[in-house]
């Protein structure tokens, strides 16, 4: 158990092969651990930045301590670098790298994941591209400033930080094709004796179908920043029509090129990436929610047919991000009608989700109520995609606080609360203690408060059309007047969120040193195999003492007639009747 | 009742068109709101109901009703309703029903880090070239372009004649936003996109609805390095002792002008904004100051002389 | 601690680990290039001349695509590599029949031919840029250098694997045992897969580029 | 590939592949050998993909021994198709839908160059 750890005592430990075990490890355990971390300290970051633009939104002008009065230039590398930041180096790598990694292949109770050093390869190129990132800002004129979509023709004649921008790109693509290949083949192949499709726990199927979003979106992106590179690093001209006049005067290329082409190789990527980012939170917030209303998951096969049925659709959705670049009147009818569609299935998973409570005997922990607070603020996030979804609604709403009010509904109070539950969820199973509850209680009550505080107003302001990405935060124009002065409430909001992450990662360290030690191995008295594995797993290969067998469906609670209220899968017994039992016949 | 763009805080409504959108807008968010508003209690009355205390022993079947699926085919059906009842005739009519040329204006804007130059056509009803210099001119080896006219960040029109504007940019992605009258389109390098509308409101008439009373605060000095919203005189502001104006009716009231009325005791002024034009596709540094405005002059005459003035 | 089903098919599924990944890969890959190509069509439709102009002038460059680039060079370059593809999938045969001797010869015969493609690569590119042809020239000489390039990088990376397992590679087949020998017929397998698919978009870029 | 493959399999198989081979060659001759006709545009591009297609069928088929395979293959093969050709589609489809609004731009624009 105390290997578990390595960071807390990080410099302490000079004993032999230090960095074979915990840094060029190849164990899924270890692997994820460097994620998590690894990933946590960028959210970090990337909330800092985010603070230093709310700090500016709310007092235009006014200096910052120690770091001065913001310019336009440094507003916009922040911002670009804060979406960045957010979605490729922190809630992909937390939610994929960390979560996936760890409990994967323990669900399915497999021995490792099925490339163990092409694991260890992801985490180094993601850990590489990180570094790439943070290093722009010290290069001449700083980081990427055209925005996380960085559309040329603005990218292509930026300063240097958007070379360092792709290359980090590059280097993070290539670690999420590296996983996905990793996550598909130990699903695929290594599940245990009796561990059938339908009887994976949901969180594994929402690892599986993001792994396959990830392998097949991801590529078109890379050939993109290929393109992109070329345009900075050769002159060529695919993203730059011909006749451009900078402040330079006429640029000097062959021109031909078309800016809309980066649009549709980014969105193609950036709408299933977006999926990518909430089908692992509805993973764990399924776990959990089966977990503490102590019944199964309602609905259990529909919801994996949603699942696929999503994935799939997300493929095909990616143009709704572009209704306002021109599109006539076909294609963006078949985009409208495949955003309505792909709504749907998310409707679906979230109303069973929300009837599984219905008739559950309800443990409210700090995990569940993280997991709880999940629904409605998916809720509101997804309800706000609608009128984006449609183009004449867009018209108004276009690249408006509305946009960022929605998408931040569904990434911060939505996955990063997924992500809060399932750490408080898995601690004990890494750690072999408790995170303290309180903590957790205020850590839960306050972030959702703050949240609300900082993203409600973001869709009152954007109504109006105060354009996002604005230095001073719509300041200039008289349309904003009304809805100015909810900057202020919002920064304000933003700055006791981080208040309220004090507690938490105060909980955080203190429980892997002092938390209580749980008493039995399975600690939620949880029906699924990573419980069933050794205490705490033993760092290096291996993860069950025996291999297990699988004799039924995941989520076996409450069953009649049996006297615990829970039925692992590895053990045997015989059941009928619910969703996921049916596969026992089969 | 079903109206509710005003209640969401939508801007003032002054185009031909707007009315739909924002028929269509508050339809949206009756759907959102309804959706919202059937689980929200439903998800409370569980977490109270289903209280570990209160129901110990949890169902292993729960639910059996079919109600979900009634309620998944209802968004179906409302989603549908809204794509072929709302979204593709409104989308049809704003990209394919283009008012006629001869009755319209046309206006060719071009956009550049970090301006609208918006330029008319003249007498002769044709464009000439323009310049590939910066700031951008009018080509005067092109006899088509004699008698064009160049405003920069001001676009000029006339209540109720259709407008047409051709958009393109000289360098990066701009989006030609105009939020009270409904239209944003992005600006693309390469692409001449056009975008009509009609404005049924003028100038005149969108000061009288949006005039009112605002402070002055010393706040307006702290804001000073940041241009604050262009505010417009609704009323005459002379000296205490009356022998002079700080500020005439329809005067823009600049940072300036609003410091000296504050120093001359003046803590409130009667004023109006204008109708705007913002950028909403990140350009650049500066990006947030891409800004114009619209007059939409009540007669042609009015829009004639404007013009007149601006040739040289 | 063993992973299972790495030599083995899994019963259920037919295949092994290996084989399976690579397959996930190479999908990948078509992703990959099929966005390339994607940008390719994008921007050719939507040009007024190709292979068009010169930069900066109104001269056009040429009329057709063979005119500027070597169709010769690049049908033995065509050649070239489905020799290697062949003398590739020859190698595996010939460790399924036991015959390591062979396998050395044809796998080196492989990369040999890898090398040349590379070389009369070179020489292709090397005729461009004495004629001031760059990618930064037009559109078509971007695509053209671009999706050469990004292959020629395959091929190298293909040539590395392909001679780690020509040398150093070798010692899990000469351990002897059974499993070993499965093992390692395996990777190649898993090598040339890759091997081909590298062949197999040459076969598309080549009439796309250079013919019409 | 079957993993019990026996030697004379084996052989058959070497057999294929140096057919396949010659087919192969002489394909790349045929498509050269068309591009020299000069033909419009359309099909000299549809008898191009053809040949192309043909011959990457023989690579993937034999070569990659794909006529053989295993189920779960041929679905990630068939995902990764379906995806790409729906990329093609909507790109062509997209960009047809862009050009209409620039000749519309056109026709309305007399002679404005930027
Ligand atoms: C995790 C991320 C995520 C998710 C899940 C979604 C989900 C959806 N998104 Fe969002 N979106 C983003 C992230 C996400 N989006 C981001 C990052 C951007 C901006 C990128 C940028 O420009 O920078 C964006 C932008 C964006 C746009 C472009 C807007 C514009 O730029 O003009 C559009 C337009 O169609 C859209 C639509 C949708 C739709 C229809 C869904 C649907 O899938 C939603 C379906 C869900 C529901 C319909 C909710 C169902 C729930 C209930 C009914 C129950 C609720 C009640 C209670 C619990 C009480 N999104
Ligand atoms: C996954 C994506 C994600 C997430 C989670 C967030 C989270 C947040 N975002 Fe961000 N945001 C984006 C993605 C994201 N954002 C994107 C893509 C853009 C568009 C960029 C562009 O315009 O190009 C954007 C833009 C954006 C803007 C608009 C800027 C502009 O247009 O000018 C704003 C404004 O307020 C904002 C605010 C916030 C805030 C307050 C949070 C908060 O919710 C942050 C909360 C963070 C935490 C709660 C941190 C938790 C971590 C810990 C507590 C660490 C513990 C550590 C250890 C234990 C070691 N974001
Ligand atoms: Cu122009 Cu923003
Ligand atoms: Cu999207």
């Amino acid at each position: 158990m105390e290997e578990g750890h390595s960071h807390s005592d990080a410099h302490s430990a000079h004993k032999e092969g230090f960095w074979r075990r915990y840094w060029f490890s190849t164990d899924h355990k270890v692997i994820g651990l460097q994620y998590g971390f690894t990933a946590l300290l960028f959210l970090l970051f990337g909330f800092g930045l985010m603070l230093l633009m709310r700090w500016q939104l709310a007092s235009p002008g006014v200096e910052i301590p120690l770091l001065g009065a913001l310019t336009p230039e440094m507003y916009n590398q922040f911002g670009a670098m804060h979406g960045t930041i957010m979605v490729f180096l922190g809630i992909v790598p937390l939610a994929v790298g960390a979560f996936g990694n760890y409990v994967v292949p323990l669900q399915i109770g497999a021995p490792d994941m099925a490339f163990p050093r092409l694991n260890m390869a992801s985490y180094h190129f993601y850990f590489w591209g990180g570094v790439v990132m943070l290093s722009s800002f010290f290069v001449p004129e700083g980081a990427a400033k055209a925005g996380w979509t960085s559309y040329p023709p603005l990218a292509d004649i930026e300063t240097m930080g958007q070379t360092m921008w792709l290359w980090g790109m590059v280097l993070l693509i290539t670690s999420s094709l590296l996983g996905a290949v990793n996550f598909i083949v130990t699903i695929i192949q290594l599940r245990a004796e009796g561990m059938t499709f339908f009887r994976l726990p949901f969180f594994v199927w929402a690892q599986f179908i993001t792994a396959f979003l990830l392998l097949l979106a991801f590529p078109p992106l890379e050939a993109a920043g290929f393109l992109q590179l070329a345009d900075r690093l050769l002159d060529t001209s695919f993203f730059l029509p011909s006749g451009l006049v900078t402040a330079d005067g006429p640029l000097e290329v062959a021109g031909g090129g078309s800016p809309l082409l980066w649009q549709h190789l980014f969105w193609f990527l950036a709408h299933p990436e977006v999926y990518v980012l909430i089908l692992p939170a509805m993973g764990i917030v399924s776990e959990i929610l089966a977990n503490n209303t102590r019944k199964p998951l309602w609905g259990y096969r529909l919801m994996v047919a949603s699942l696929i049925f999503l994935g799939f659709f997300s493929f095909i959705v990616w143009a709704h991000h572009m209704f306002i670049t021109g599109m006539g009147t076909t294609i963006s009818a078949f985009f409208q009608v495949t955003t309505m569609i792909i709504s749907i299935p998310s409707v679906v998973i979230l109303s069973a989700l929300m009837i599984t409570l219905f008739g559950g005997s309800i443990r409210f922990n700090t995990a569940m109520w993280f997991a709880l607070g999940f629904l409605p603020m998916f809720g509101i996030g997804g309800l706000t995609g609608l009128p984006l979804g449609l183009a004449p609604t867009d018209i108004p709403l276009h690249d408006t606080y509305y946009v960022i009010g929605h998408f931040h509904y569904v990434v911060a109070p939505g996955t990063i609360f997924a992500l809060f539950a399932g750490i408080y969820y898995w601690f004990p199973k890494v750690t072999g203690r408790t995170m303290n509850e309180t903590l957790g209680r205020i850590h839960f009550w306050g972030s959702l408060v703050a949240m609300n505080g900082i993203f409600f107003p973001m869709l009152i302001q954007g109504l109006p059309g105060v354009s996002r990405r604005l230095f001073d935060g719509g300041l200039t124009y008289s349309f904003a007047e009304g809805v100015i002065h909810y900057n202020v409430v919002m920064s304000v909001s933003a700055f006791i969120l981080l208040l309220f992450q004090l507690p938490f990662i105060i909980n955080f360290f203190m429980s892997i040193k002092r938390g209580r030690k749980v008493e039995k191995s399975n600690h939620w008295e949880s029906t699924t195999l990573e419980w069933s594995a050794a205490p705490t797993p033993p760092i290096g290969h291996g993860n069950f003492a025996t291999v297990p067998t699988v004799y039924h469906g995941p989520y076996e609670y409450s069953v009649p007639g049996h006297e615990s209220d829970f039925c692992p899968q590895d053990v045997p017994v015989a059941l009928s009747g619910s969703d996921t039992a049916k596969s026992v016949e089969s | 009742m079903n109206d509710l763009s005003k209640w969401m805080g939508m801007p003032l409504d002054a185009s031909g068109h707007g009315a739909e959108i924002d028929i269509m807008m508050s339809w949206v968010h009756w759907l959102m709101l309804l959706l919202f508003v059937i689980w929200a209690p439903f998800f409370i009355y569980c977490l109270w109901r289903f209280n570990a205390k209160r129901n110990p022993k949890a169902s292993y079947t729960g639910v059996k009703s079919k109600l979900s699926s009634y309620l998944e085919g209802g968004v179906v059906v409302a989603e549908a309703v809204l794509l072929v009842g709302f979204a593709f005739p409104i989308w049809a009519t704003i990209k394919n029903d283009f008012p006629a040329e001869e009755e319209s204006m046309i206006v060719n804007v071009i956009a550049e880090q970090f301006a609208w130059n918006v330029i008319y056509a003249g007498d002769d009803g044709q464009f000439g070239q323009t310049t590939l210099t910066k700031p951008i001119e009018i080509d005067t080896s092109d006899p088509r372009g004699d008698d064009d006219v160049i405003i920069t960040n001001t676009l000029h029109l006339v209540k109720d004649k259709p407008v047409i504007v051709n958009l393109t940019s000289r360098d990066v992605i701009h989006s030609f936003a105009l939020p009270n009258m409904r239209v944003k389109q992005d600006v693309i390098p390469g692409l001449e996109i056009p975008v009509w509308f009609v404005p049924k409101m003028s100038t005149s008439e969108f000061r009288r609805e949006m005039a009112k009373t605002m402070p002055i605060s010393g706040d307006q000095r702290r804001r000073a390095q940041y241009p604050p919203y262009r505010w417009i005189a609704m009323q005459d502001y002379p000296t205490a002792d009356g022998s002079d104006m700080i500020a005439e009716e329809g005067q823009r009231l600049s940072t300036r002008v609003l410091t000296q009325l504050y120093e001359a005791g003046i803590t409130e002024v009667y004023a109006a904004p204008e109708m705007e034009i913002s950028c909403a596709q990140l350009c650049g540094g500066a990006h947030y100051s891409m800004r114009g405005t619209i007059i939409v002059h009540d007669t042609q005459e009015a829009f004639d002389a404007v013009l007149e003035e601006n040739t040289f | 601690m063993q992973i299972p089903y790495e030599v083995q098919a899994r019963p259920d599924t037919g295949v092994n680990n290996a084989k399976l990944g690579i397959w996930l890969f190479l999908a990948s890959e078509v992703m990959l290039f099929g966005g390339l190509f994607a940008a390719y069509v994008f921007l050719r439709i939507g040009a007024d001349a190709w292979p068009g102009m010169m930069m900066y002038g109104t001269e056009v460059m040429a009329e057709r695509a063979d005119e500027i680039l070597n169709v010769p060079l690049a049908t033995l370059n065509t050649m070239i590599l489905i020799a290697s593809s062949v003398t590739m999938v020859m190698a595996w045969a010939s460790l399924k029949m036991d015959r390591f001797d062979r396998y050395k010869l044809y796998m080196g015969l492989t990369i040999l031919l890898a090398l040349g493609f590379l070389v009369v690569k070179g020489f292709e590119y090397g005729e461009k840029f004495d004629h001031h042809w760059y990618a930064s020239t037009n559109n078509f000489l971007g695509v053209y250098f671009v999706l050469t390039g990004l292959h020629a990088i395959h091929v190298t990376g293909g040539i590395l694997v392909n001679a780690y397992f020509w040398g150093p590679g070798t010692k899990l087949w000469k351990r002897g045992t059974a499993r070993d020998k499965a093992h390692f017929t395996n990777r190649i397998e898993v090598a040339g897969l890759y091997w081909h698919f590298v062949d197999l978009v040459w076969i598309f870029l080549f009439p796309t580029i250079y013919l019409i | 590939m079957a993993e019990e493959m026996t030697l004379e399999d084996v052989k058959r198989h070497v057999r294929v592949y140096i057919t396949v081979f010659i087919a192969l060659a002489v394909l790349t001759v045929v498509t050269v050998g068309v591009s020299y006709l000069h033909m419009p545009f359309t099909p000299a591009l549809l008898v191009a993909l053809a040949i192309a297609t043909v011959k990457a069928a023989l690579v993937a088929l034999y070569f990659m021994h794909l006529i053989s395979e295993k189920q779960v293959i041929l679905w990630v093969l068939l995902s990764a198709a379906v995806f790409l050709v729906g990329m093609f589609a909507l790109f062509i489809g997209a960009h047809a839908d862009q050009e209409d609004i620039a000749t519309l731009a056109k026709l309305i624009l007399s002679s404005h160059v930027a």
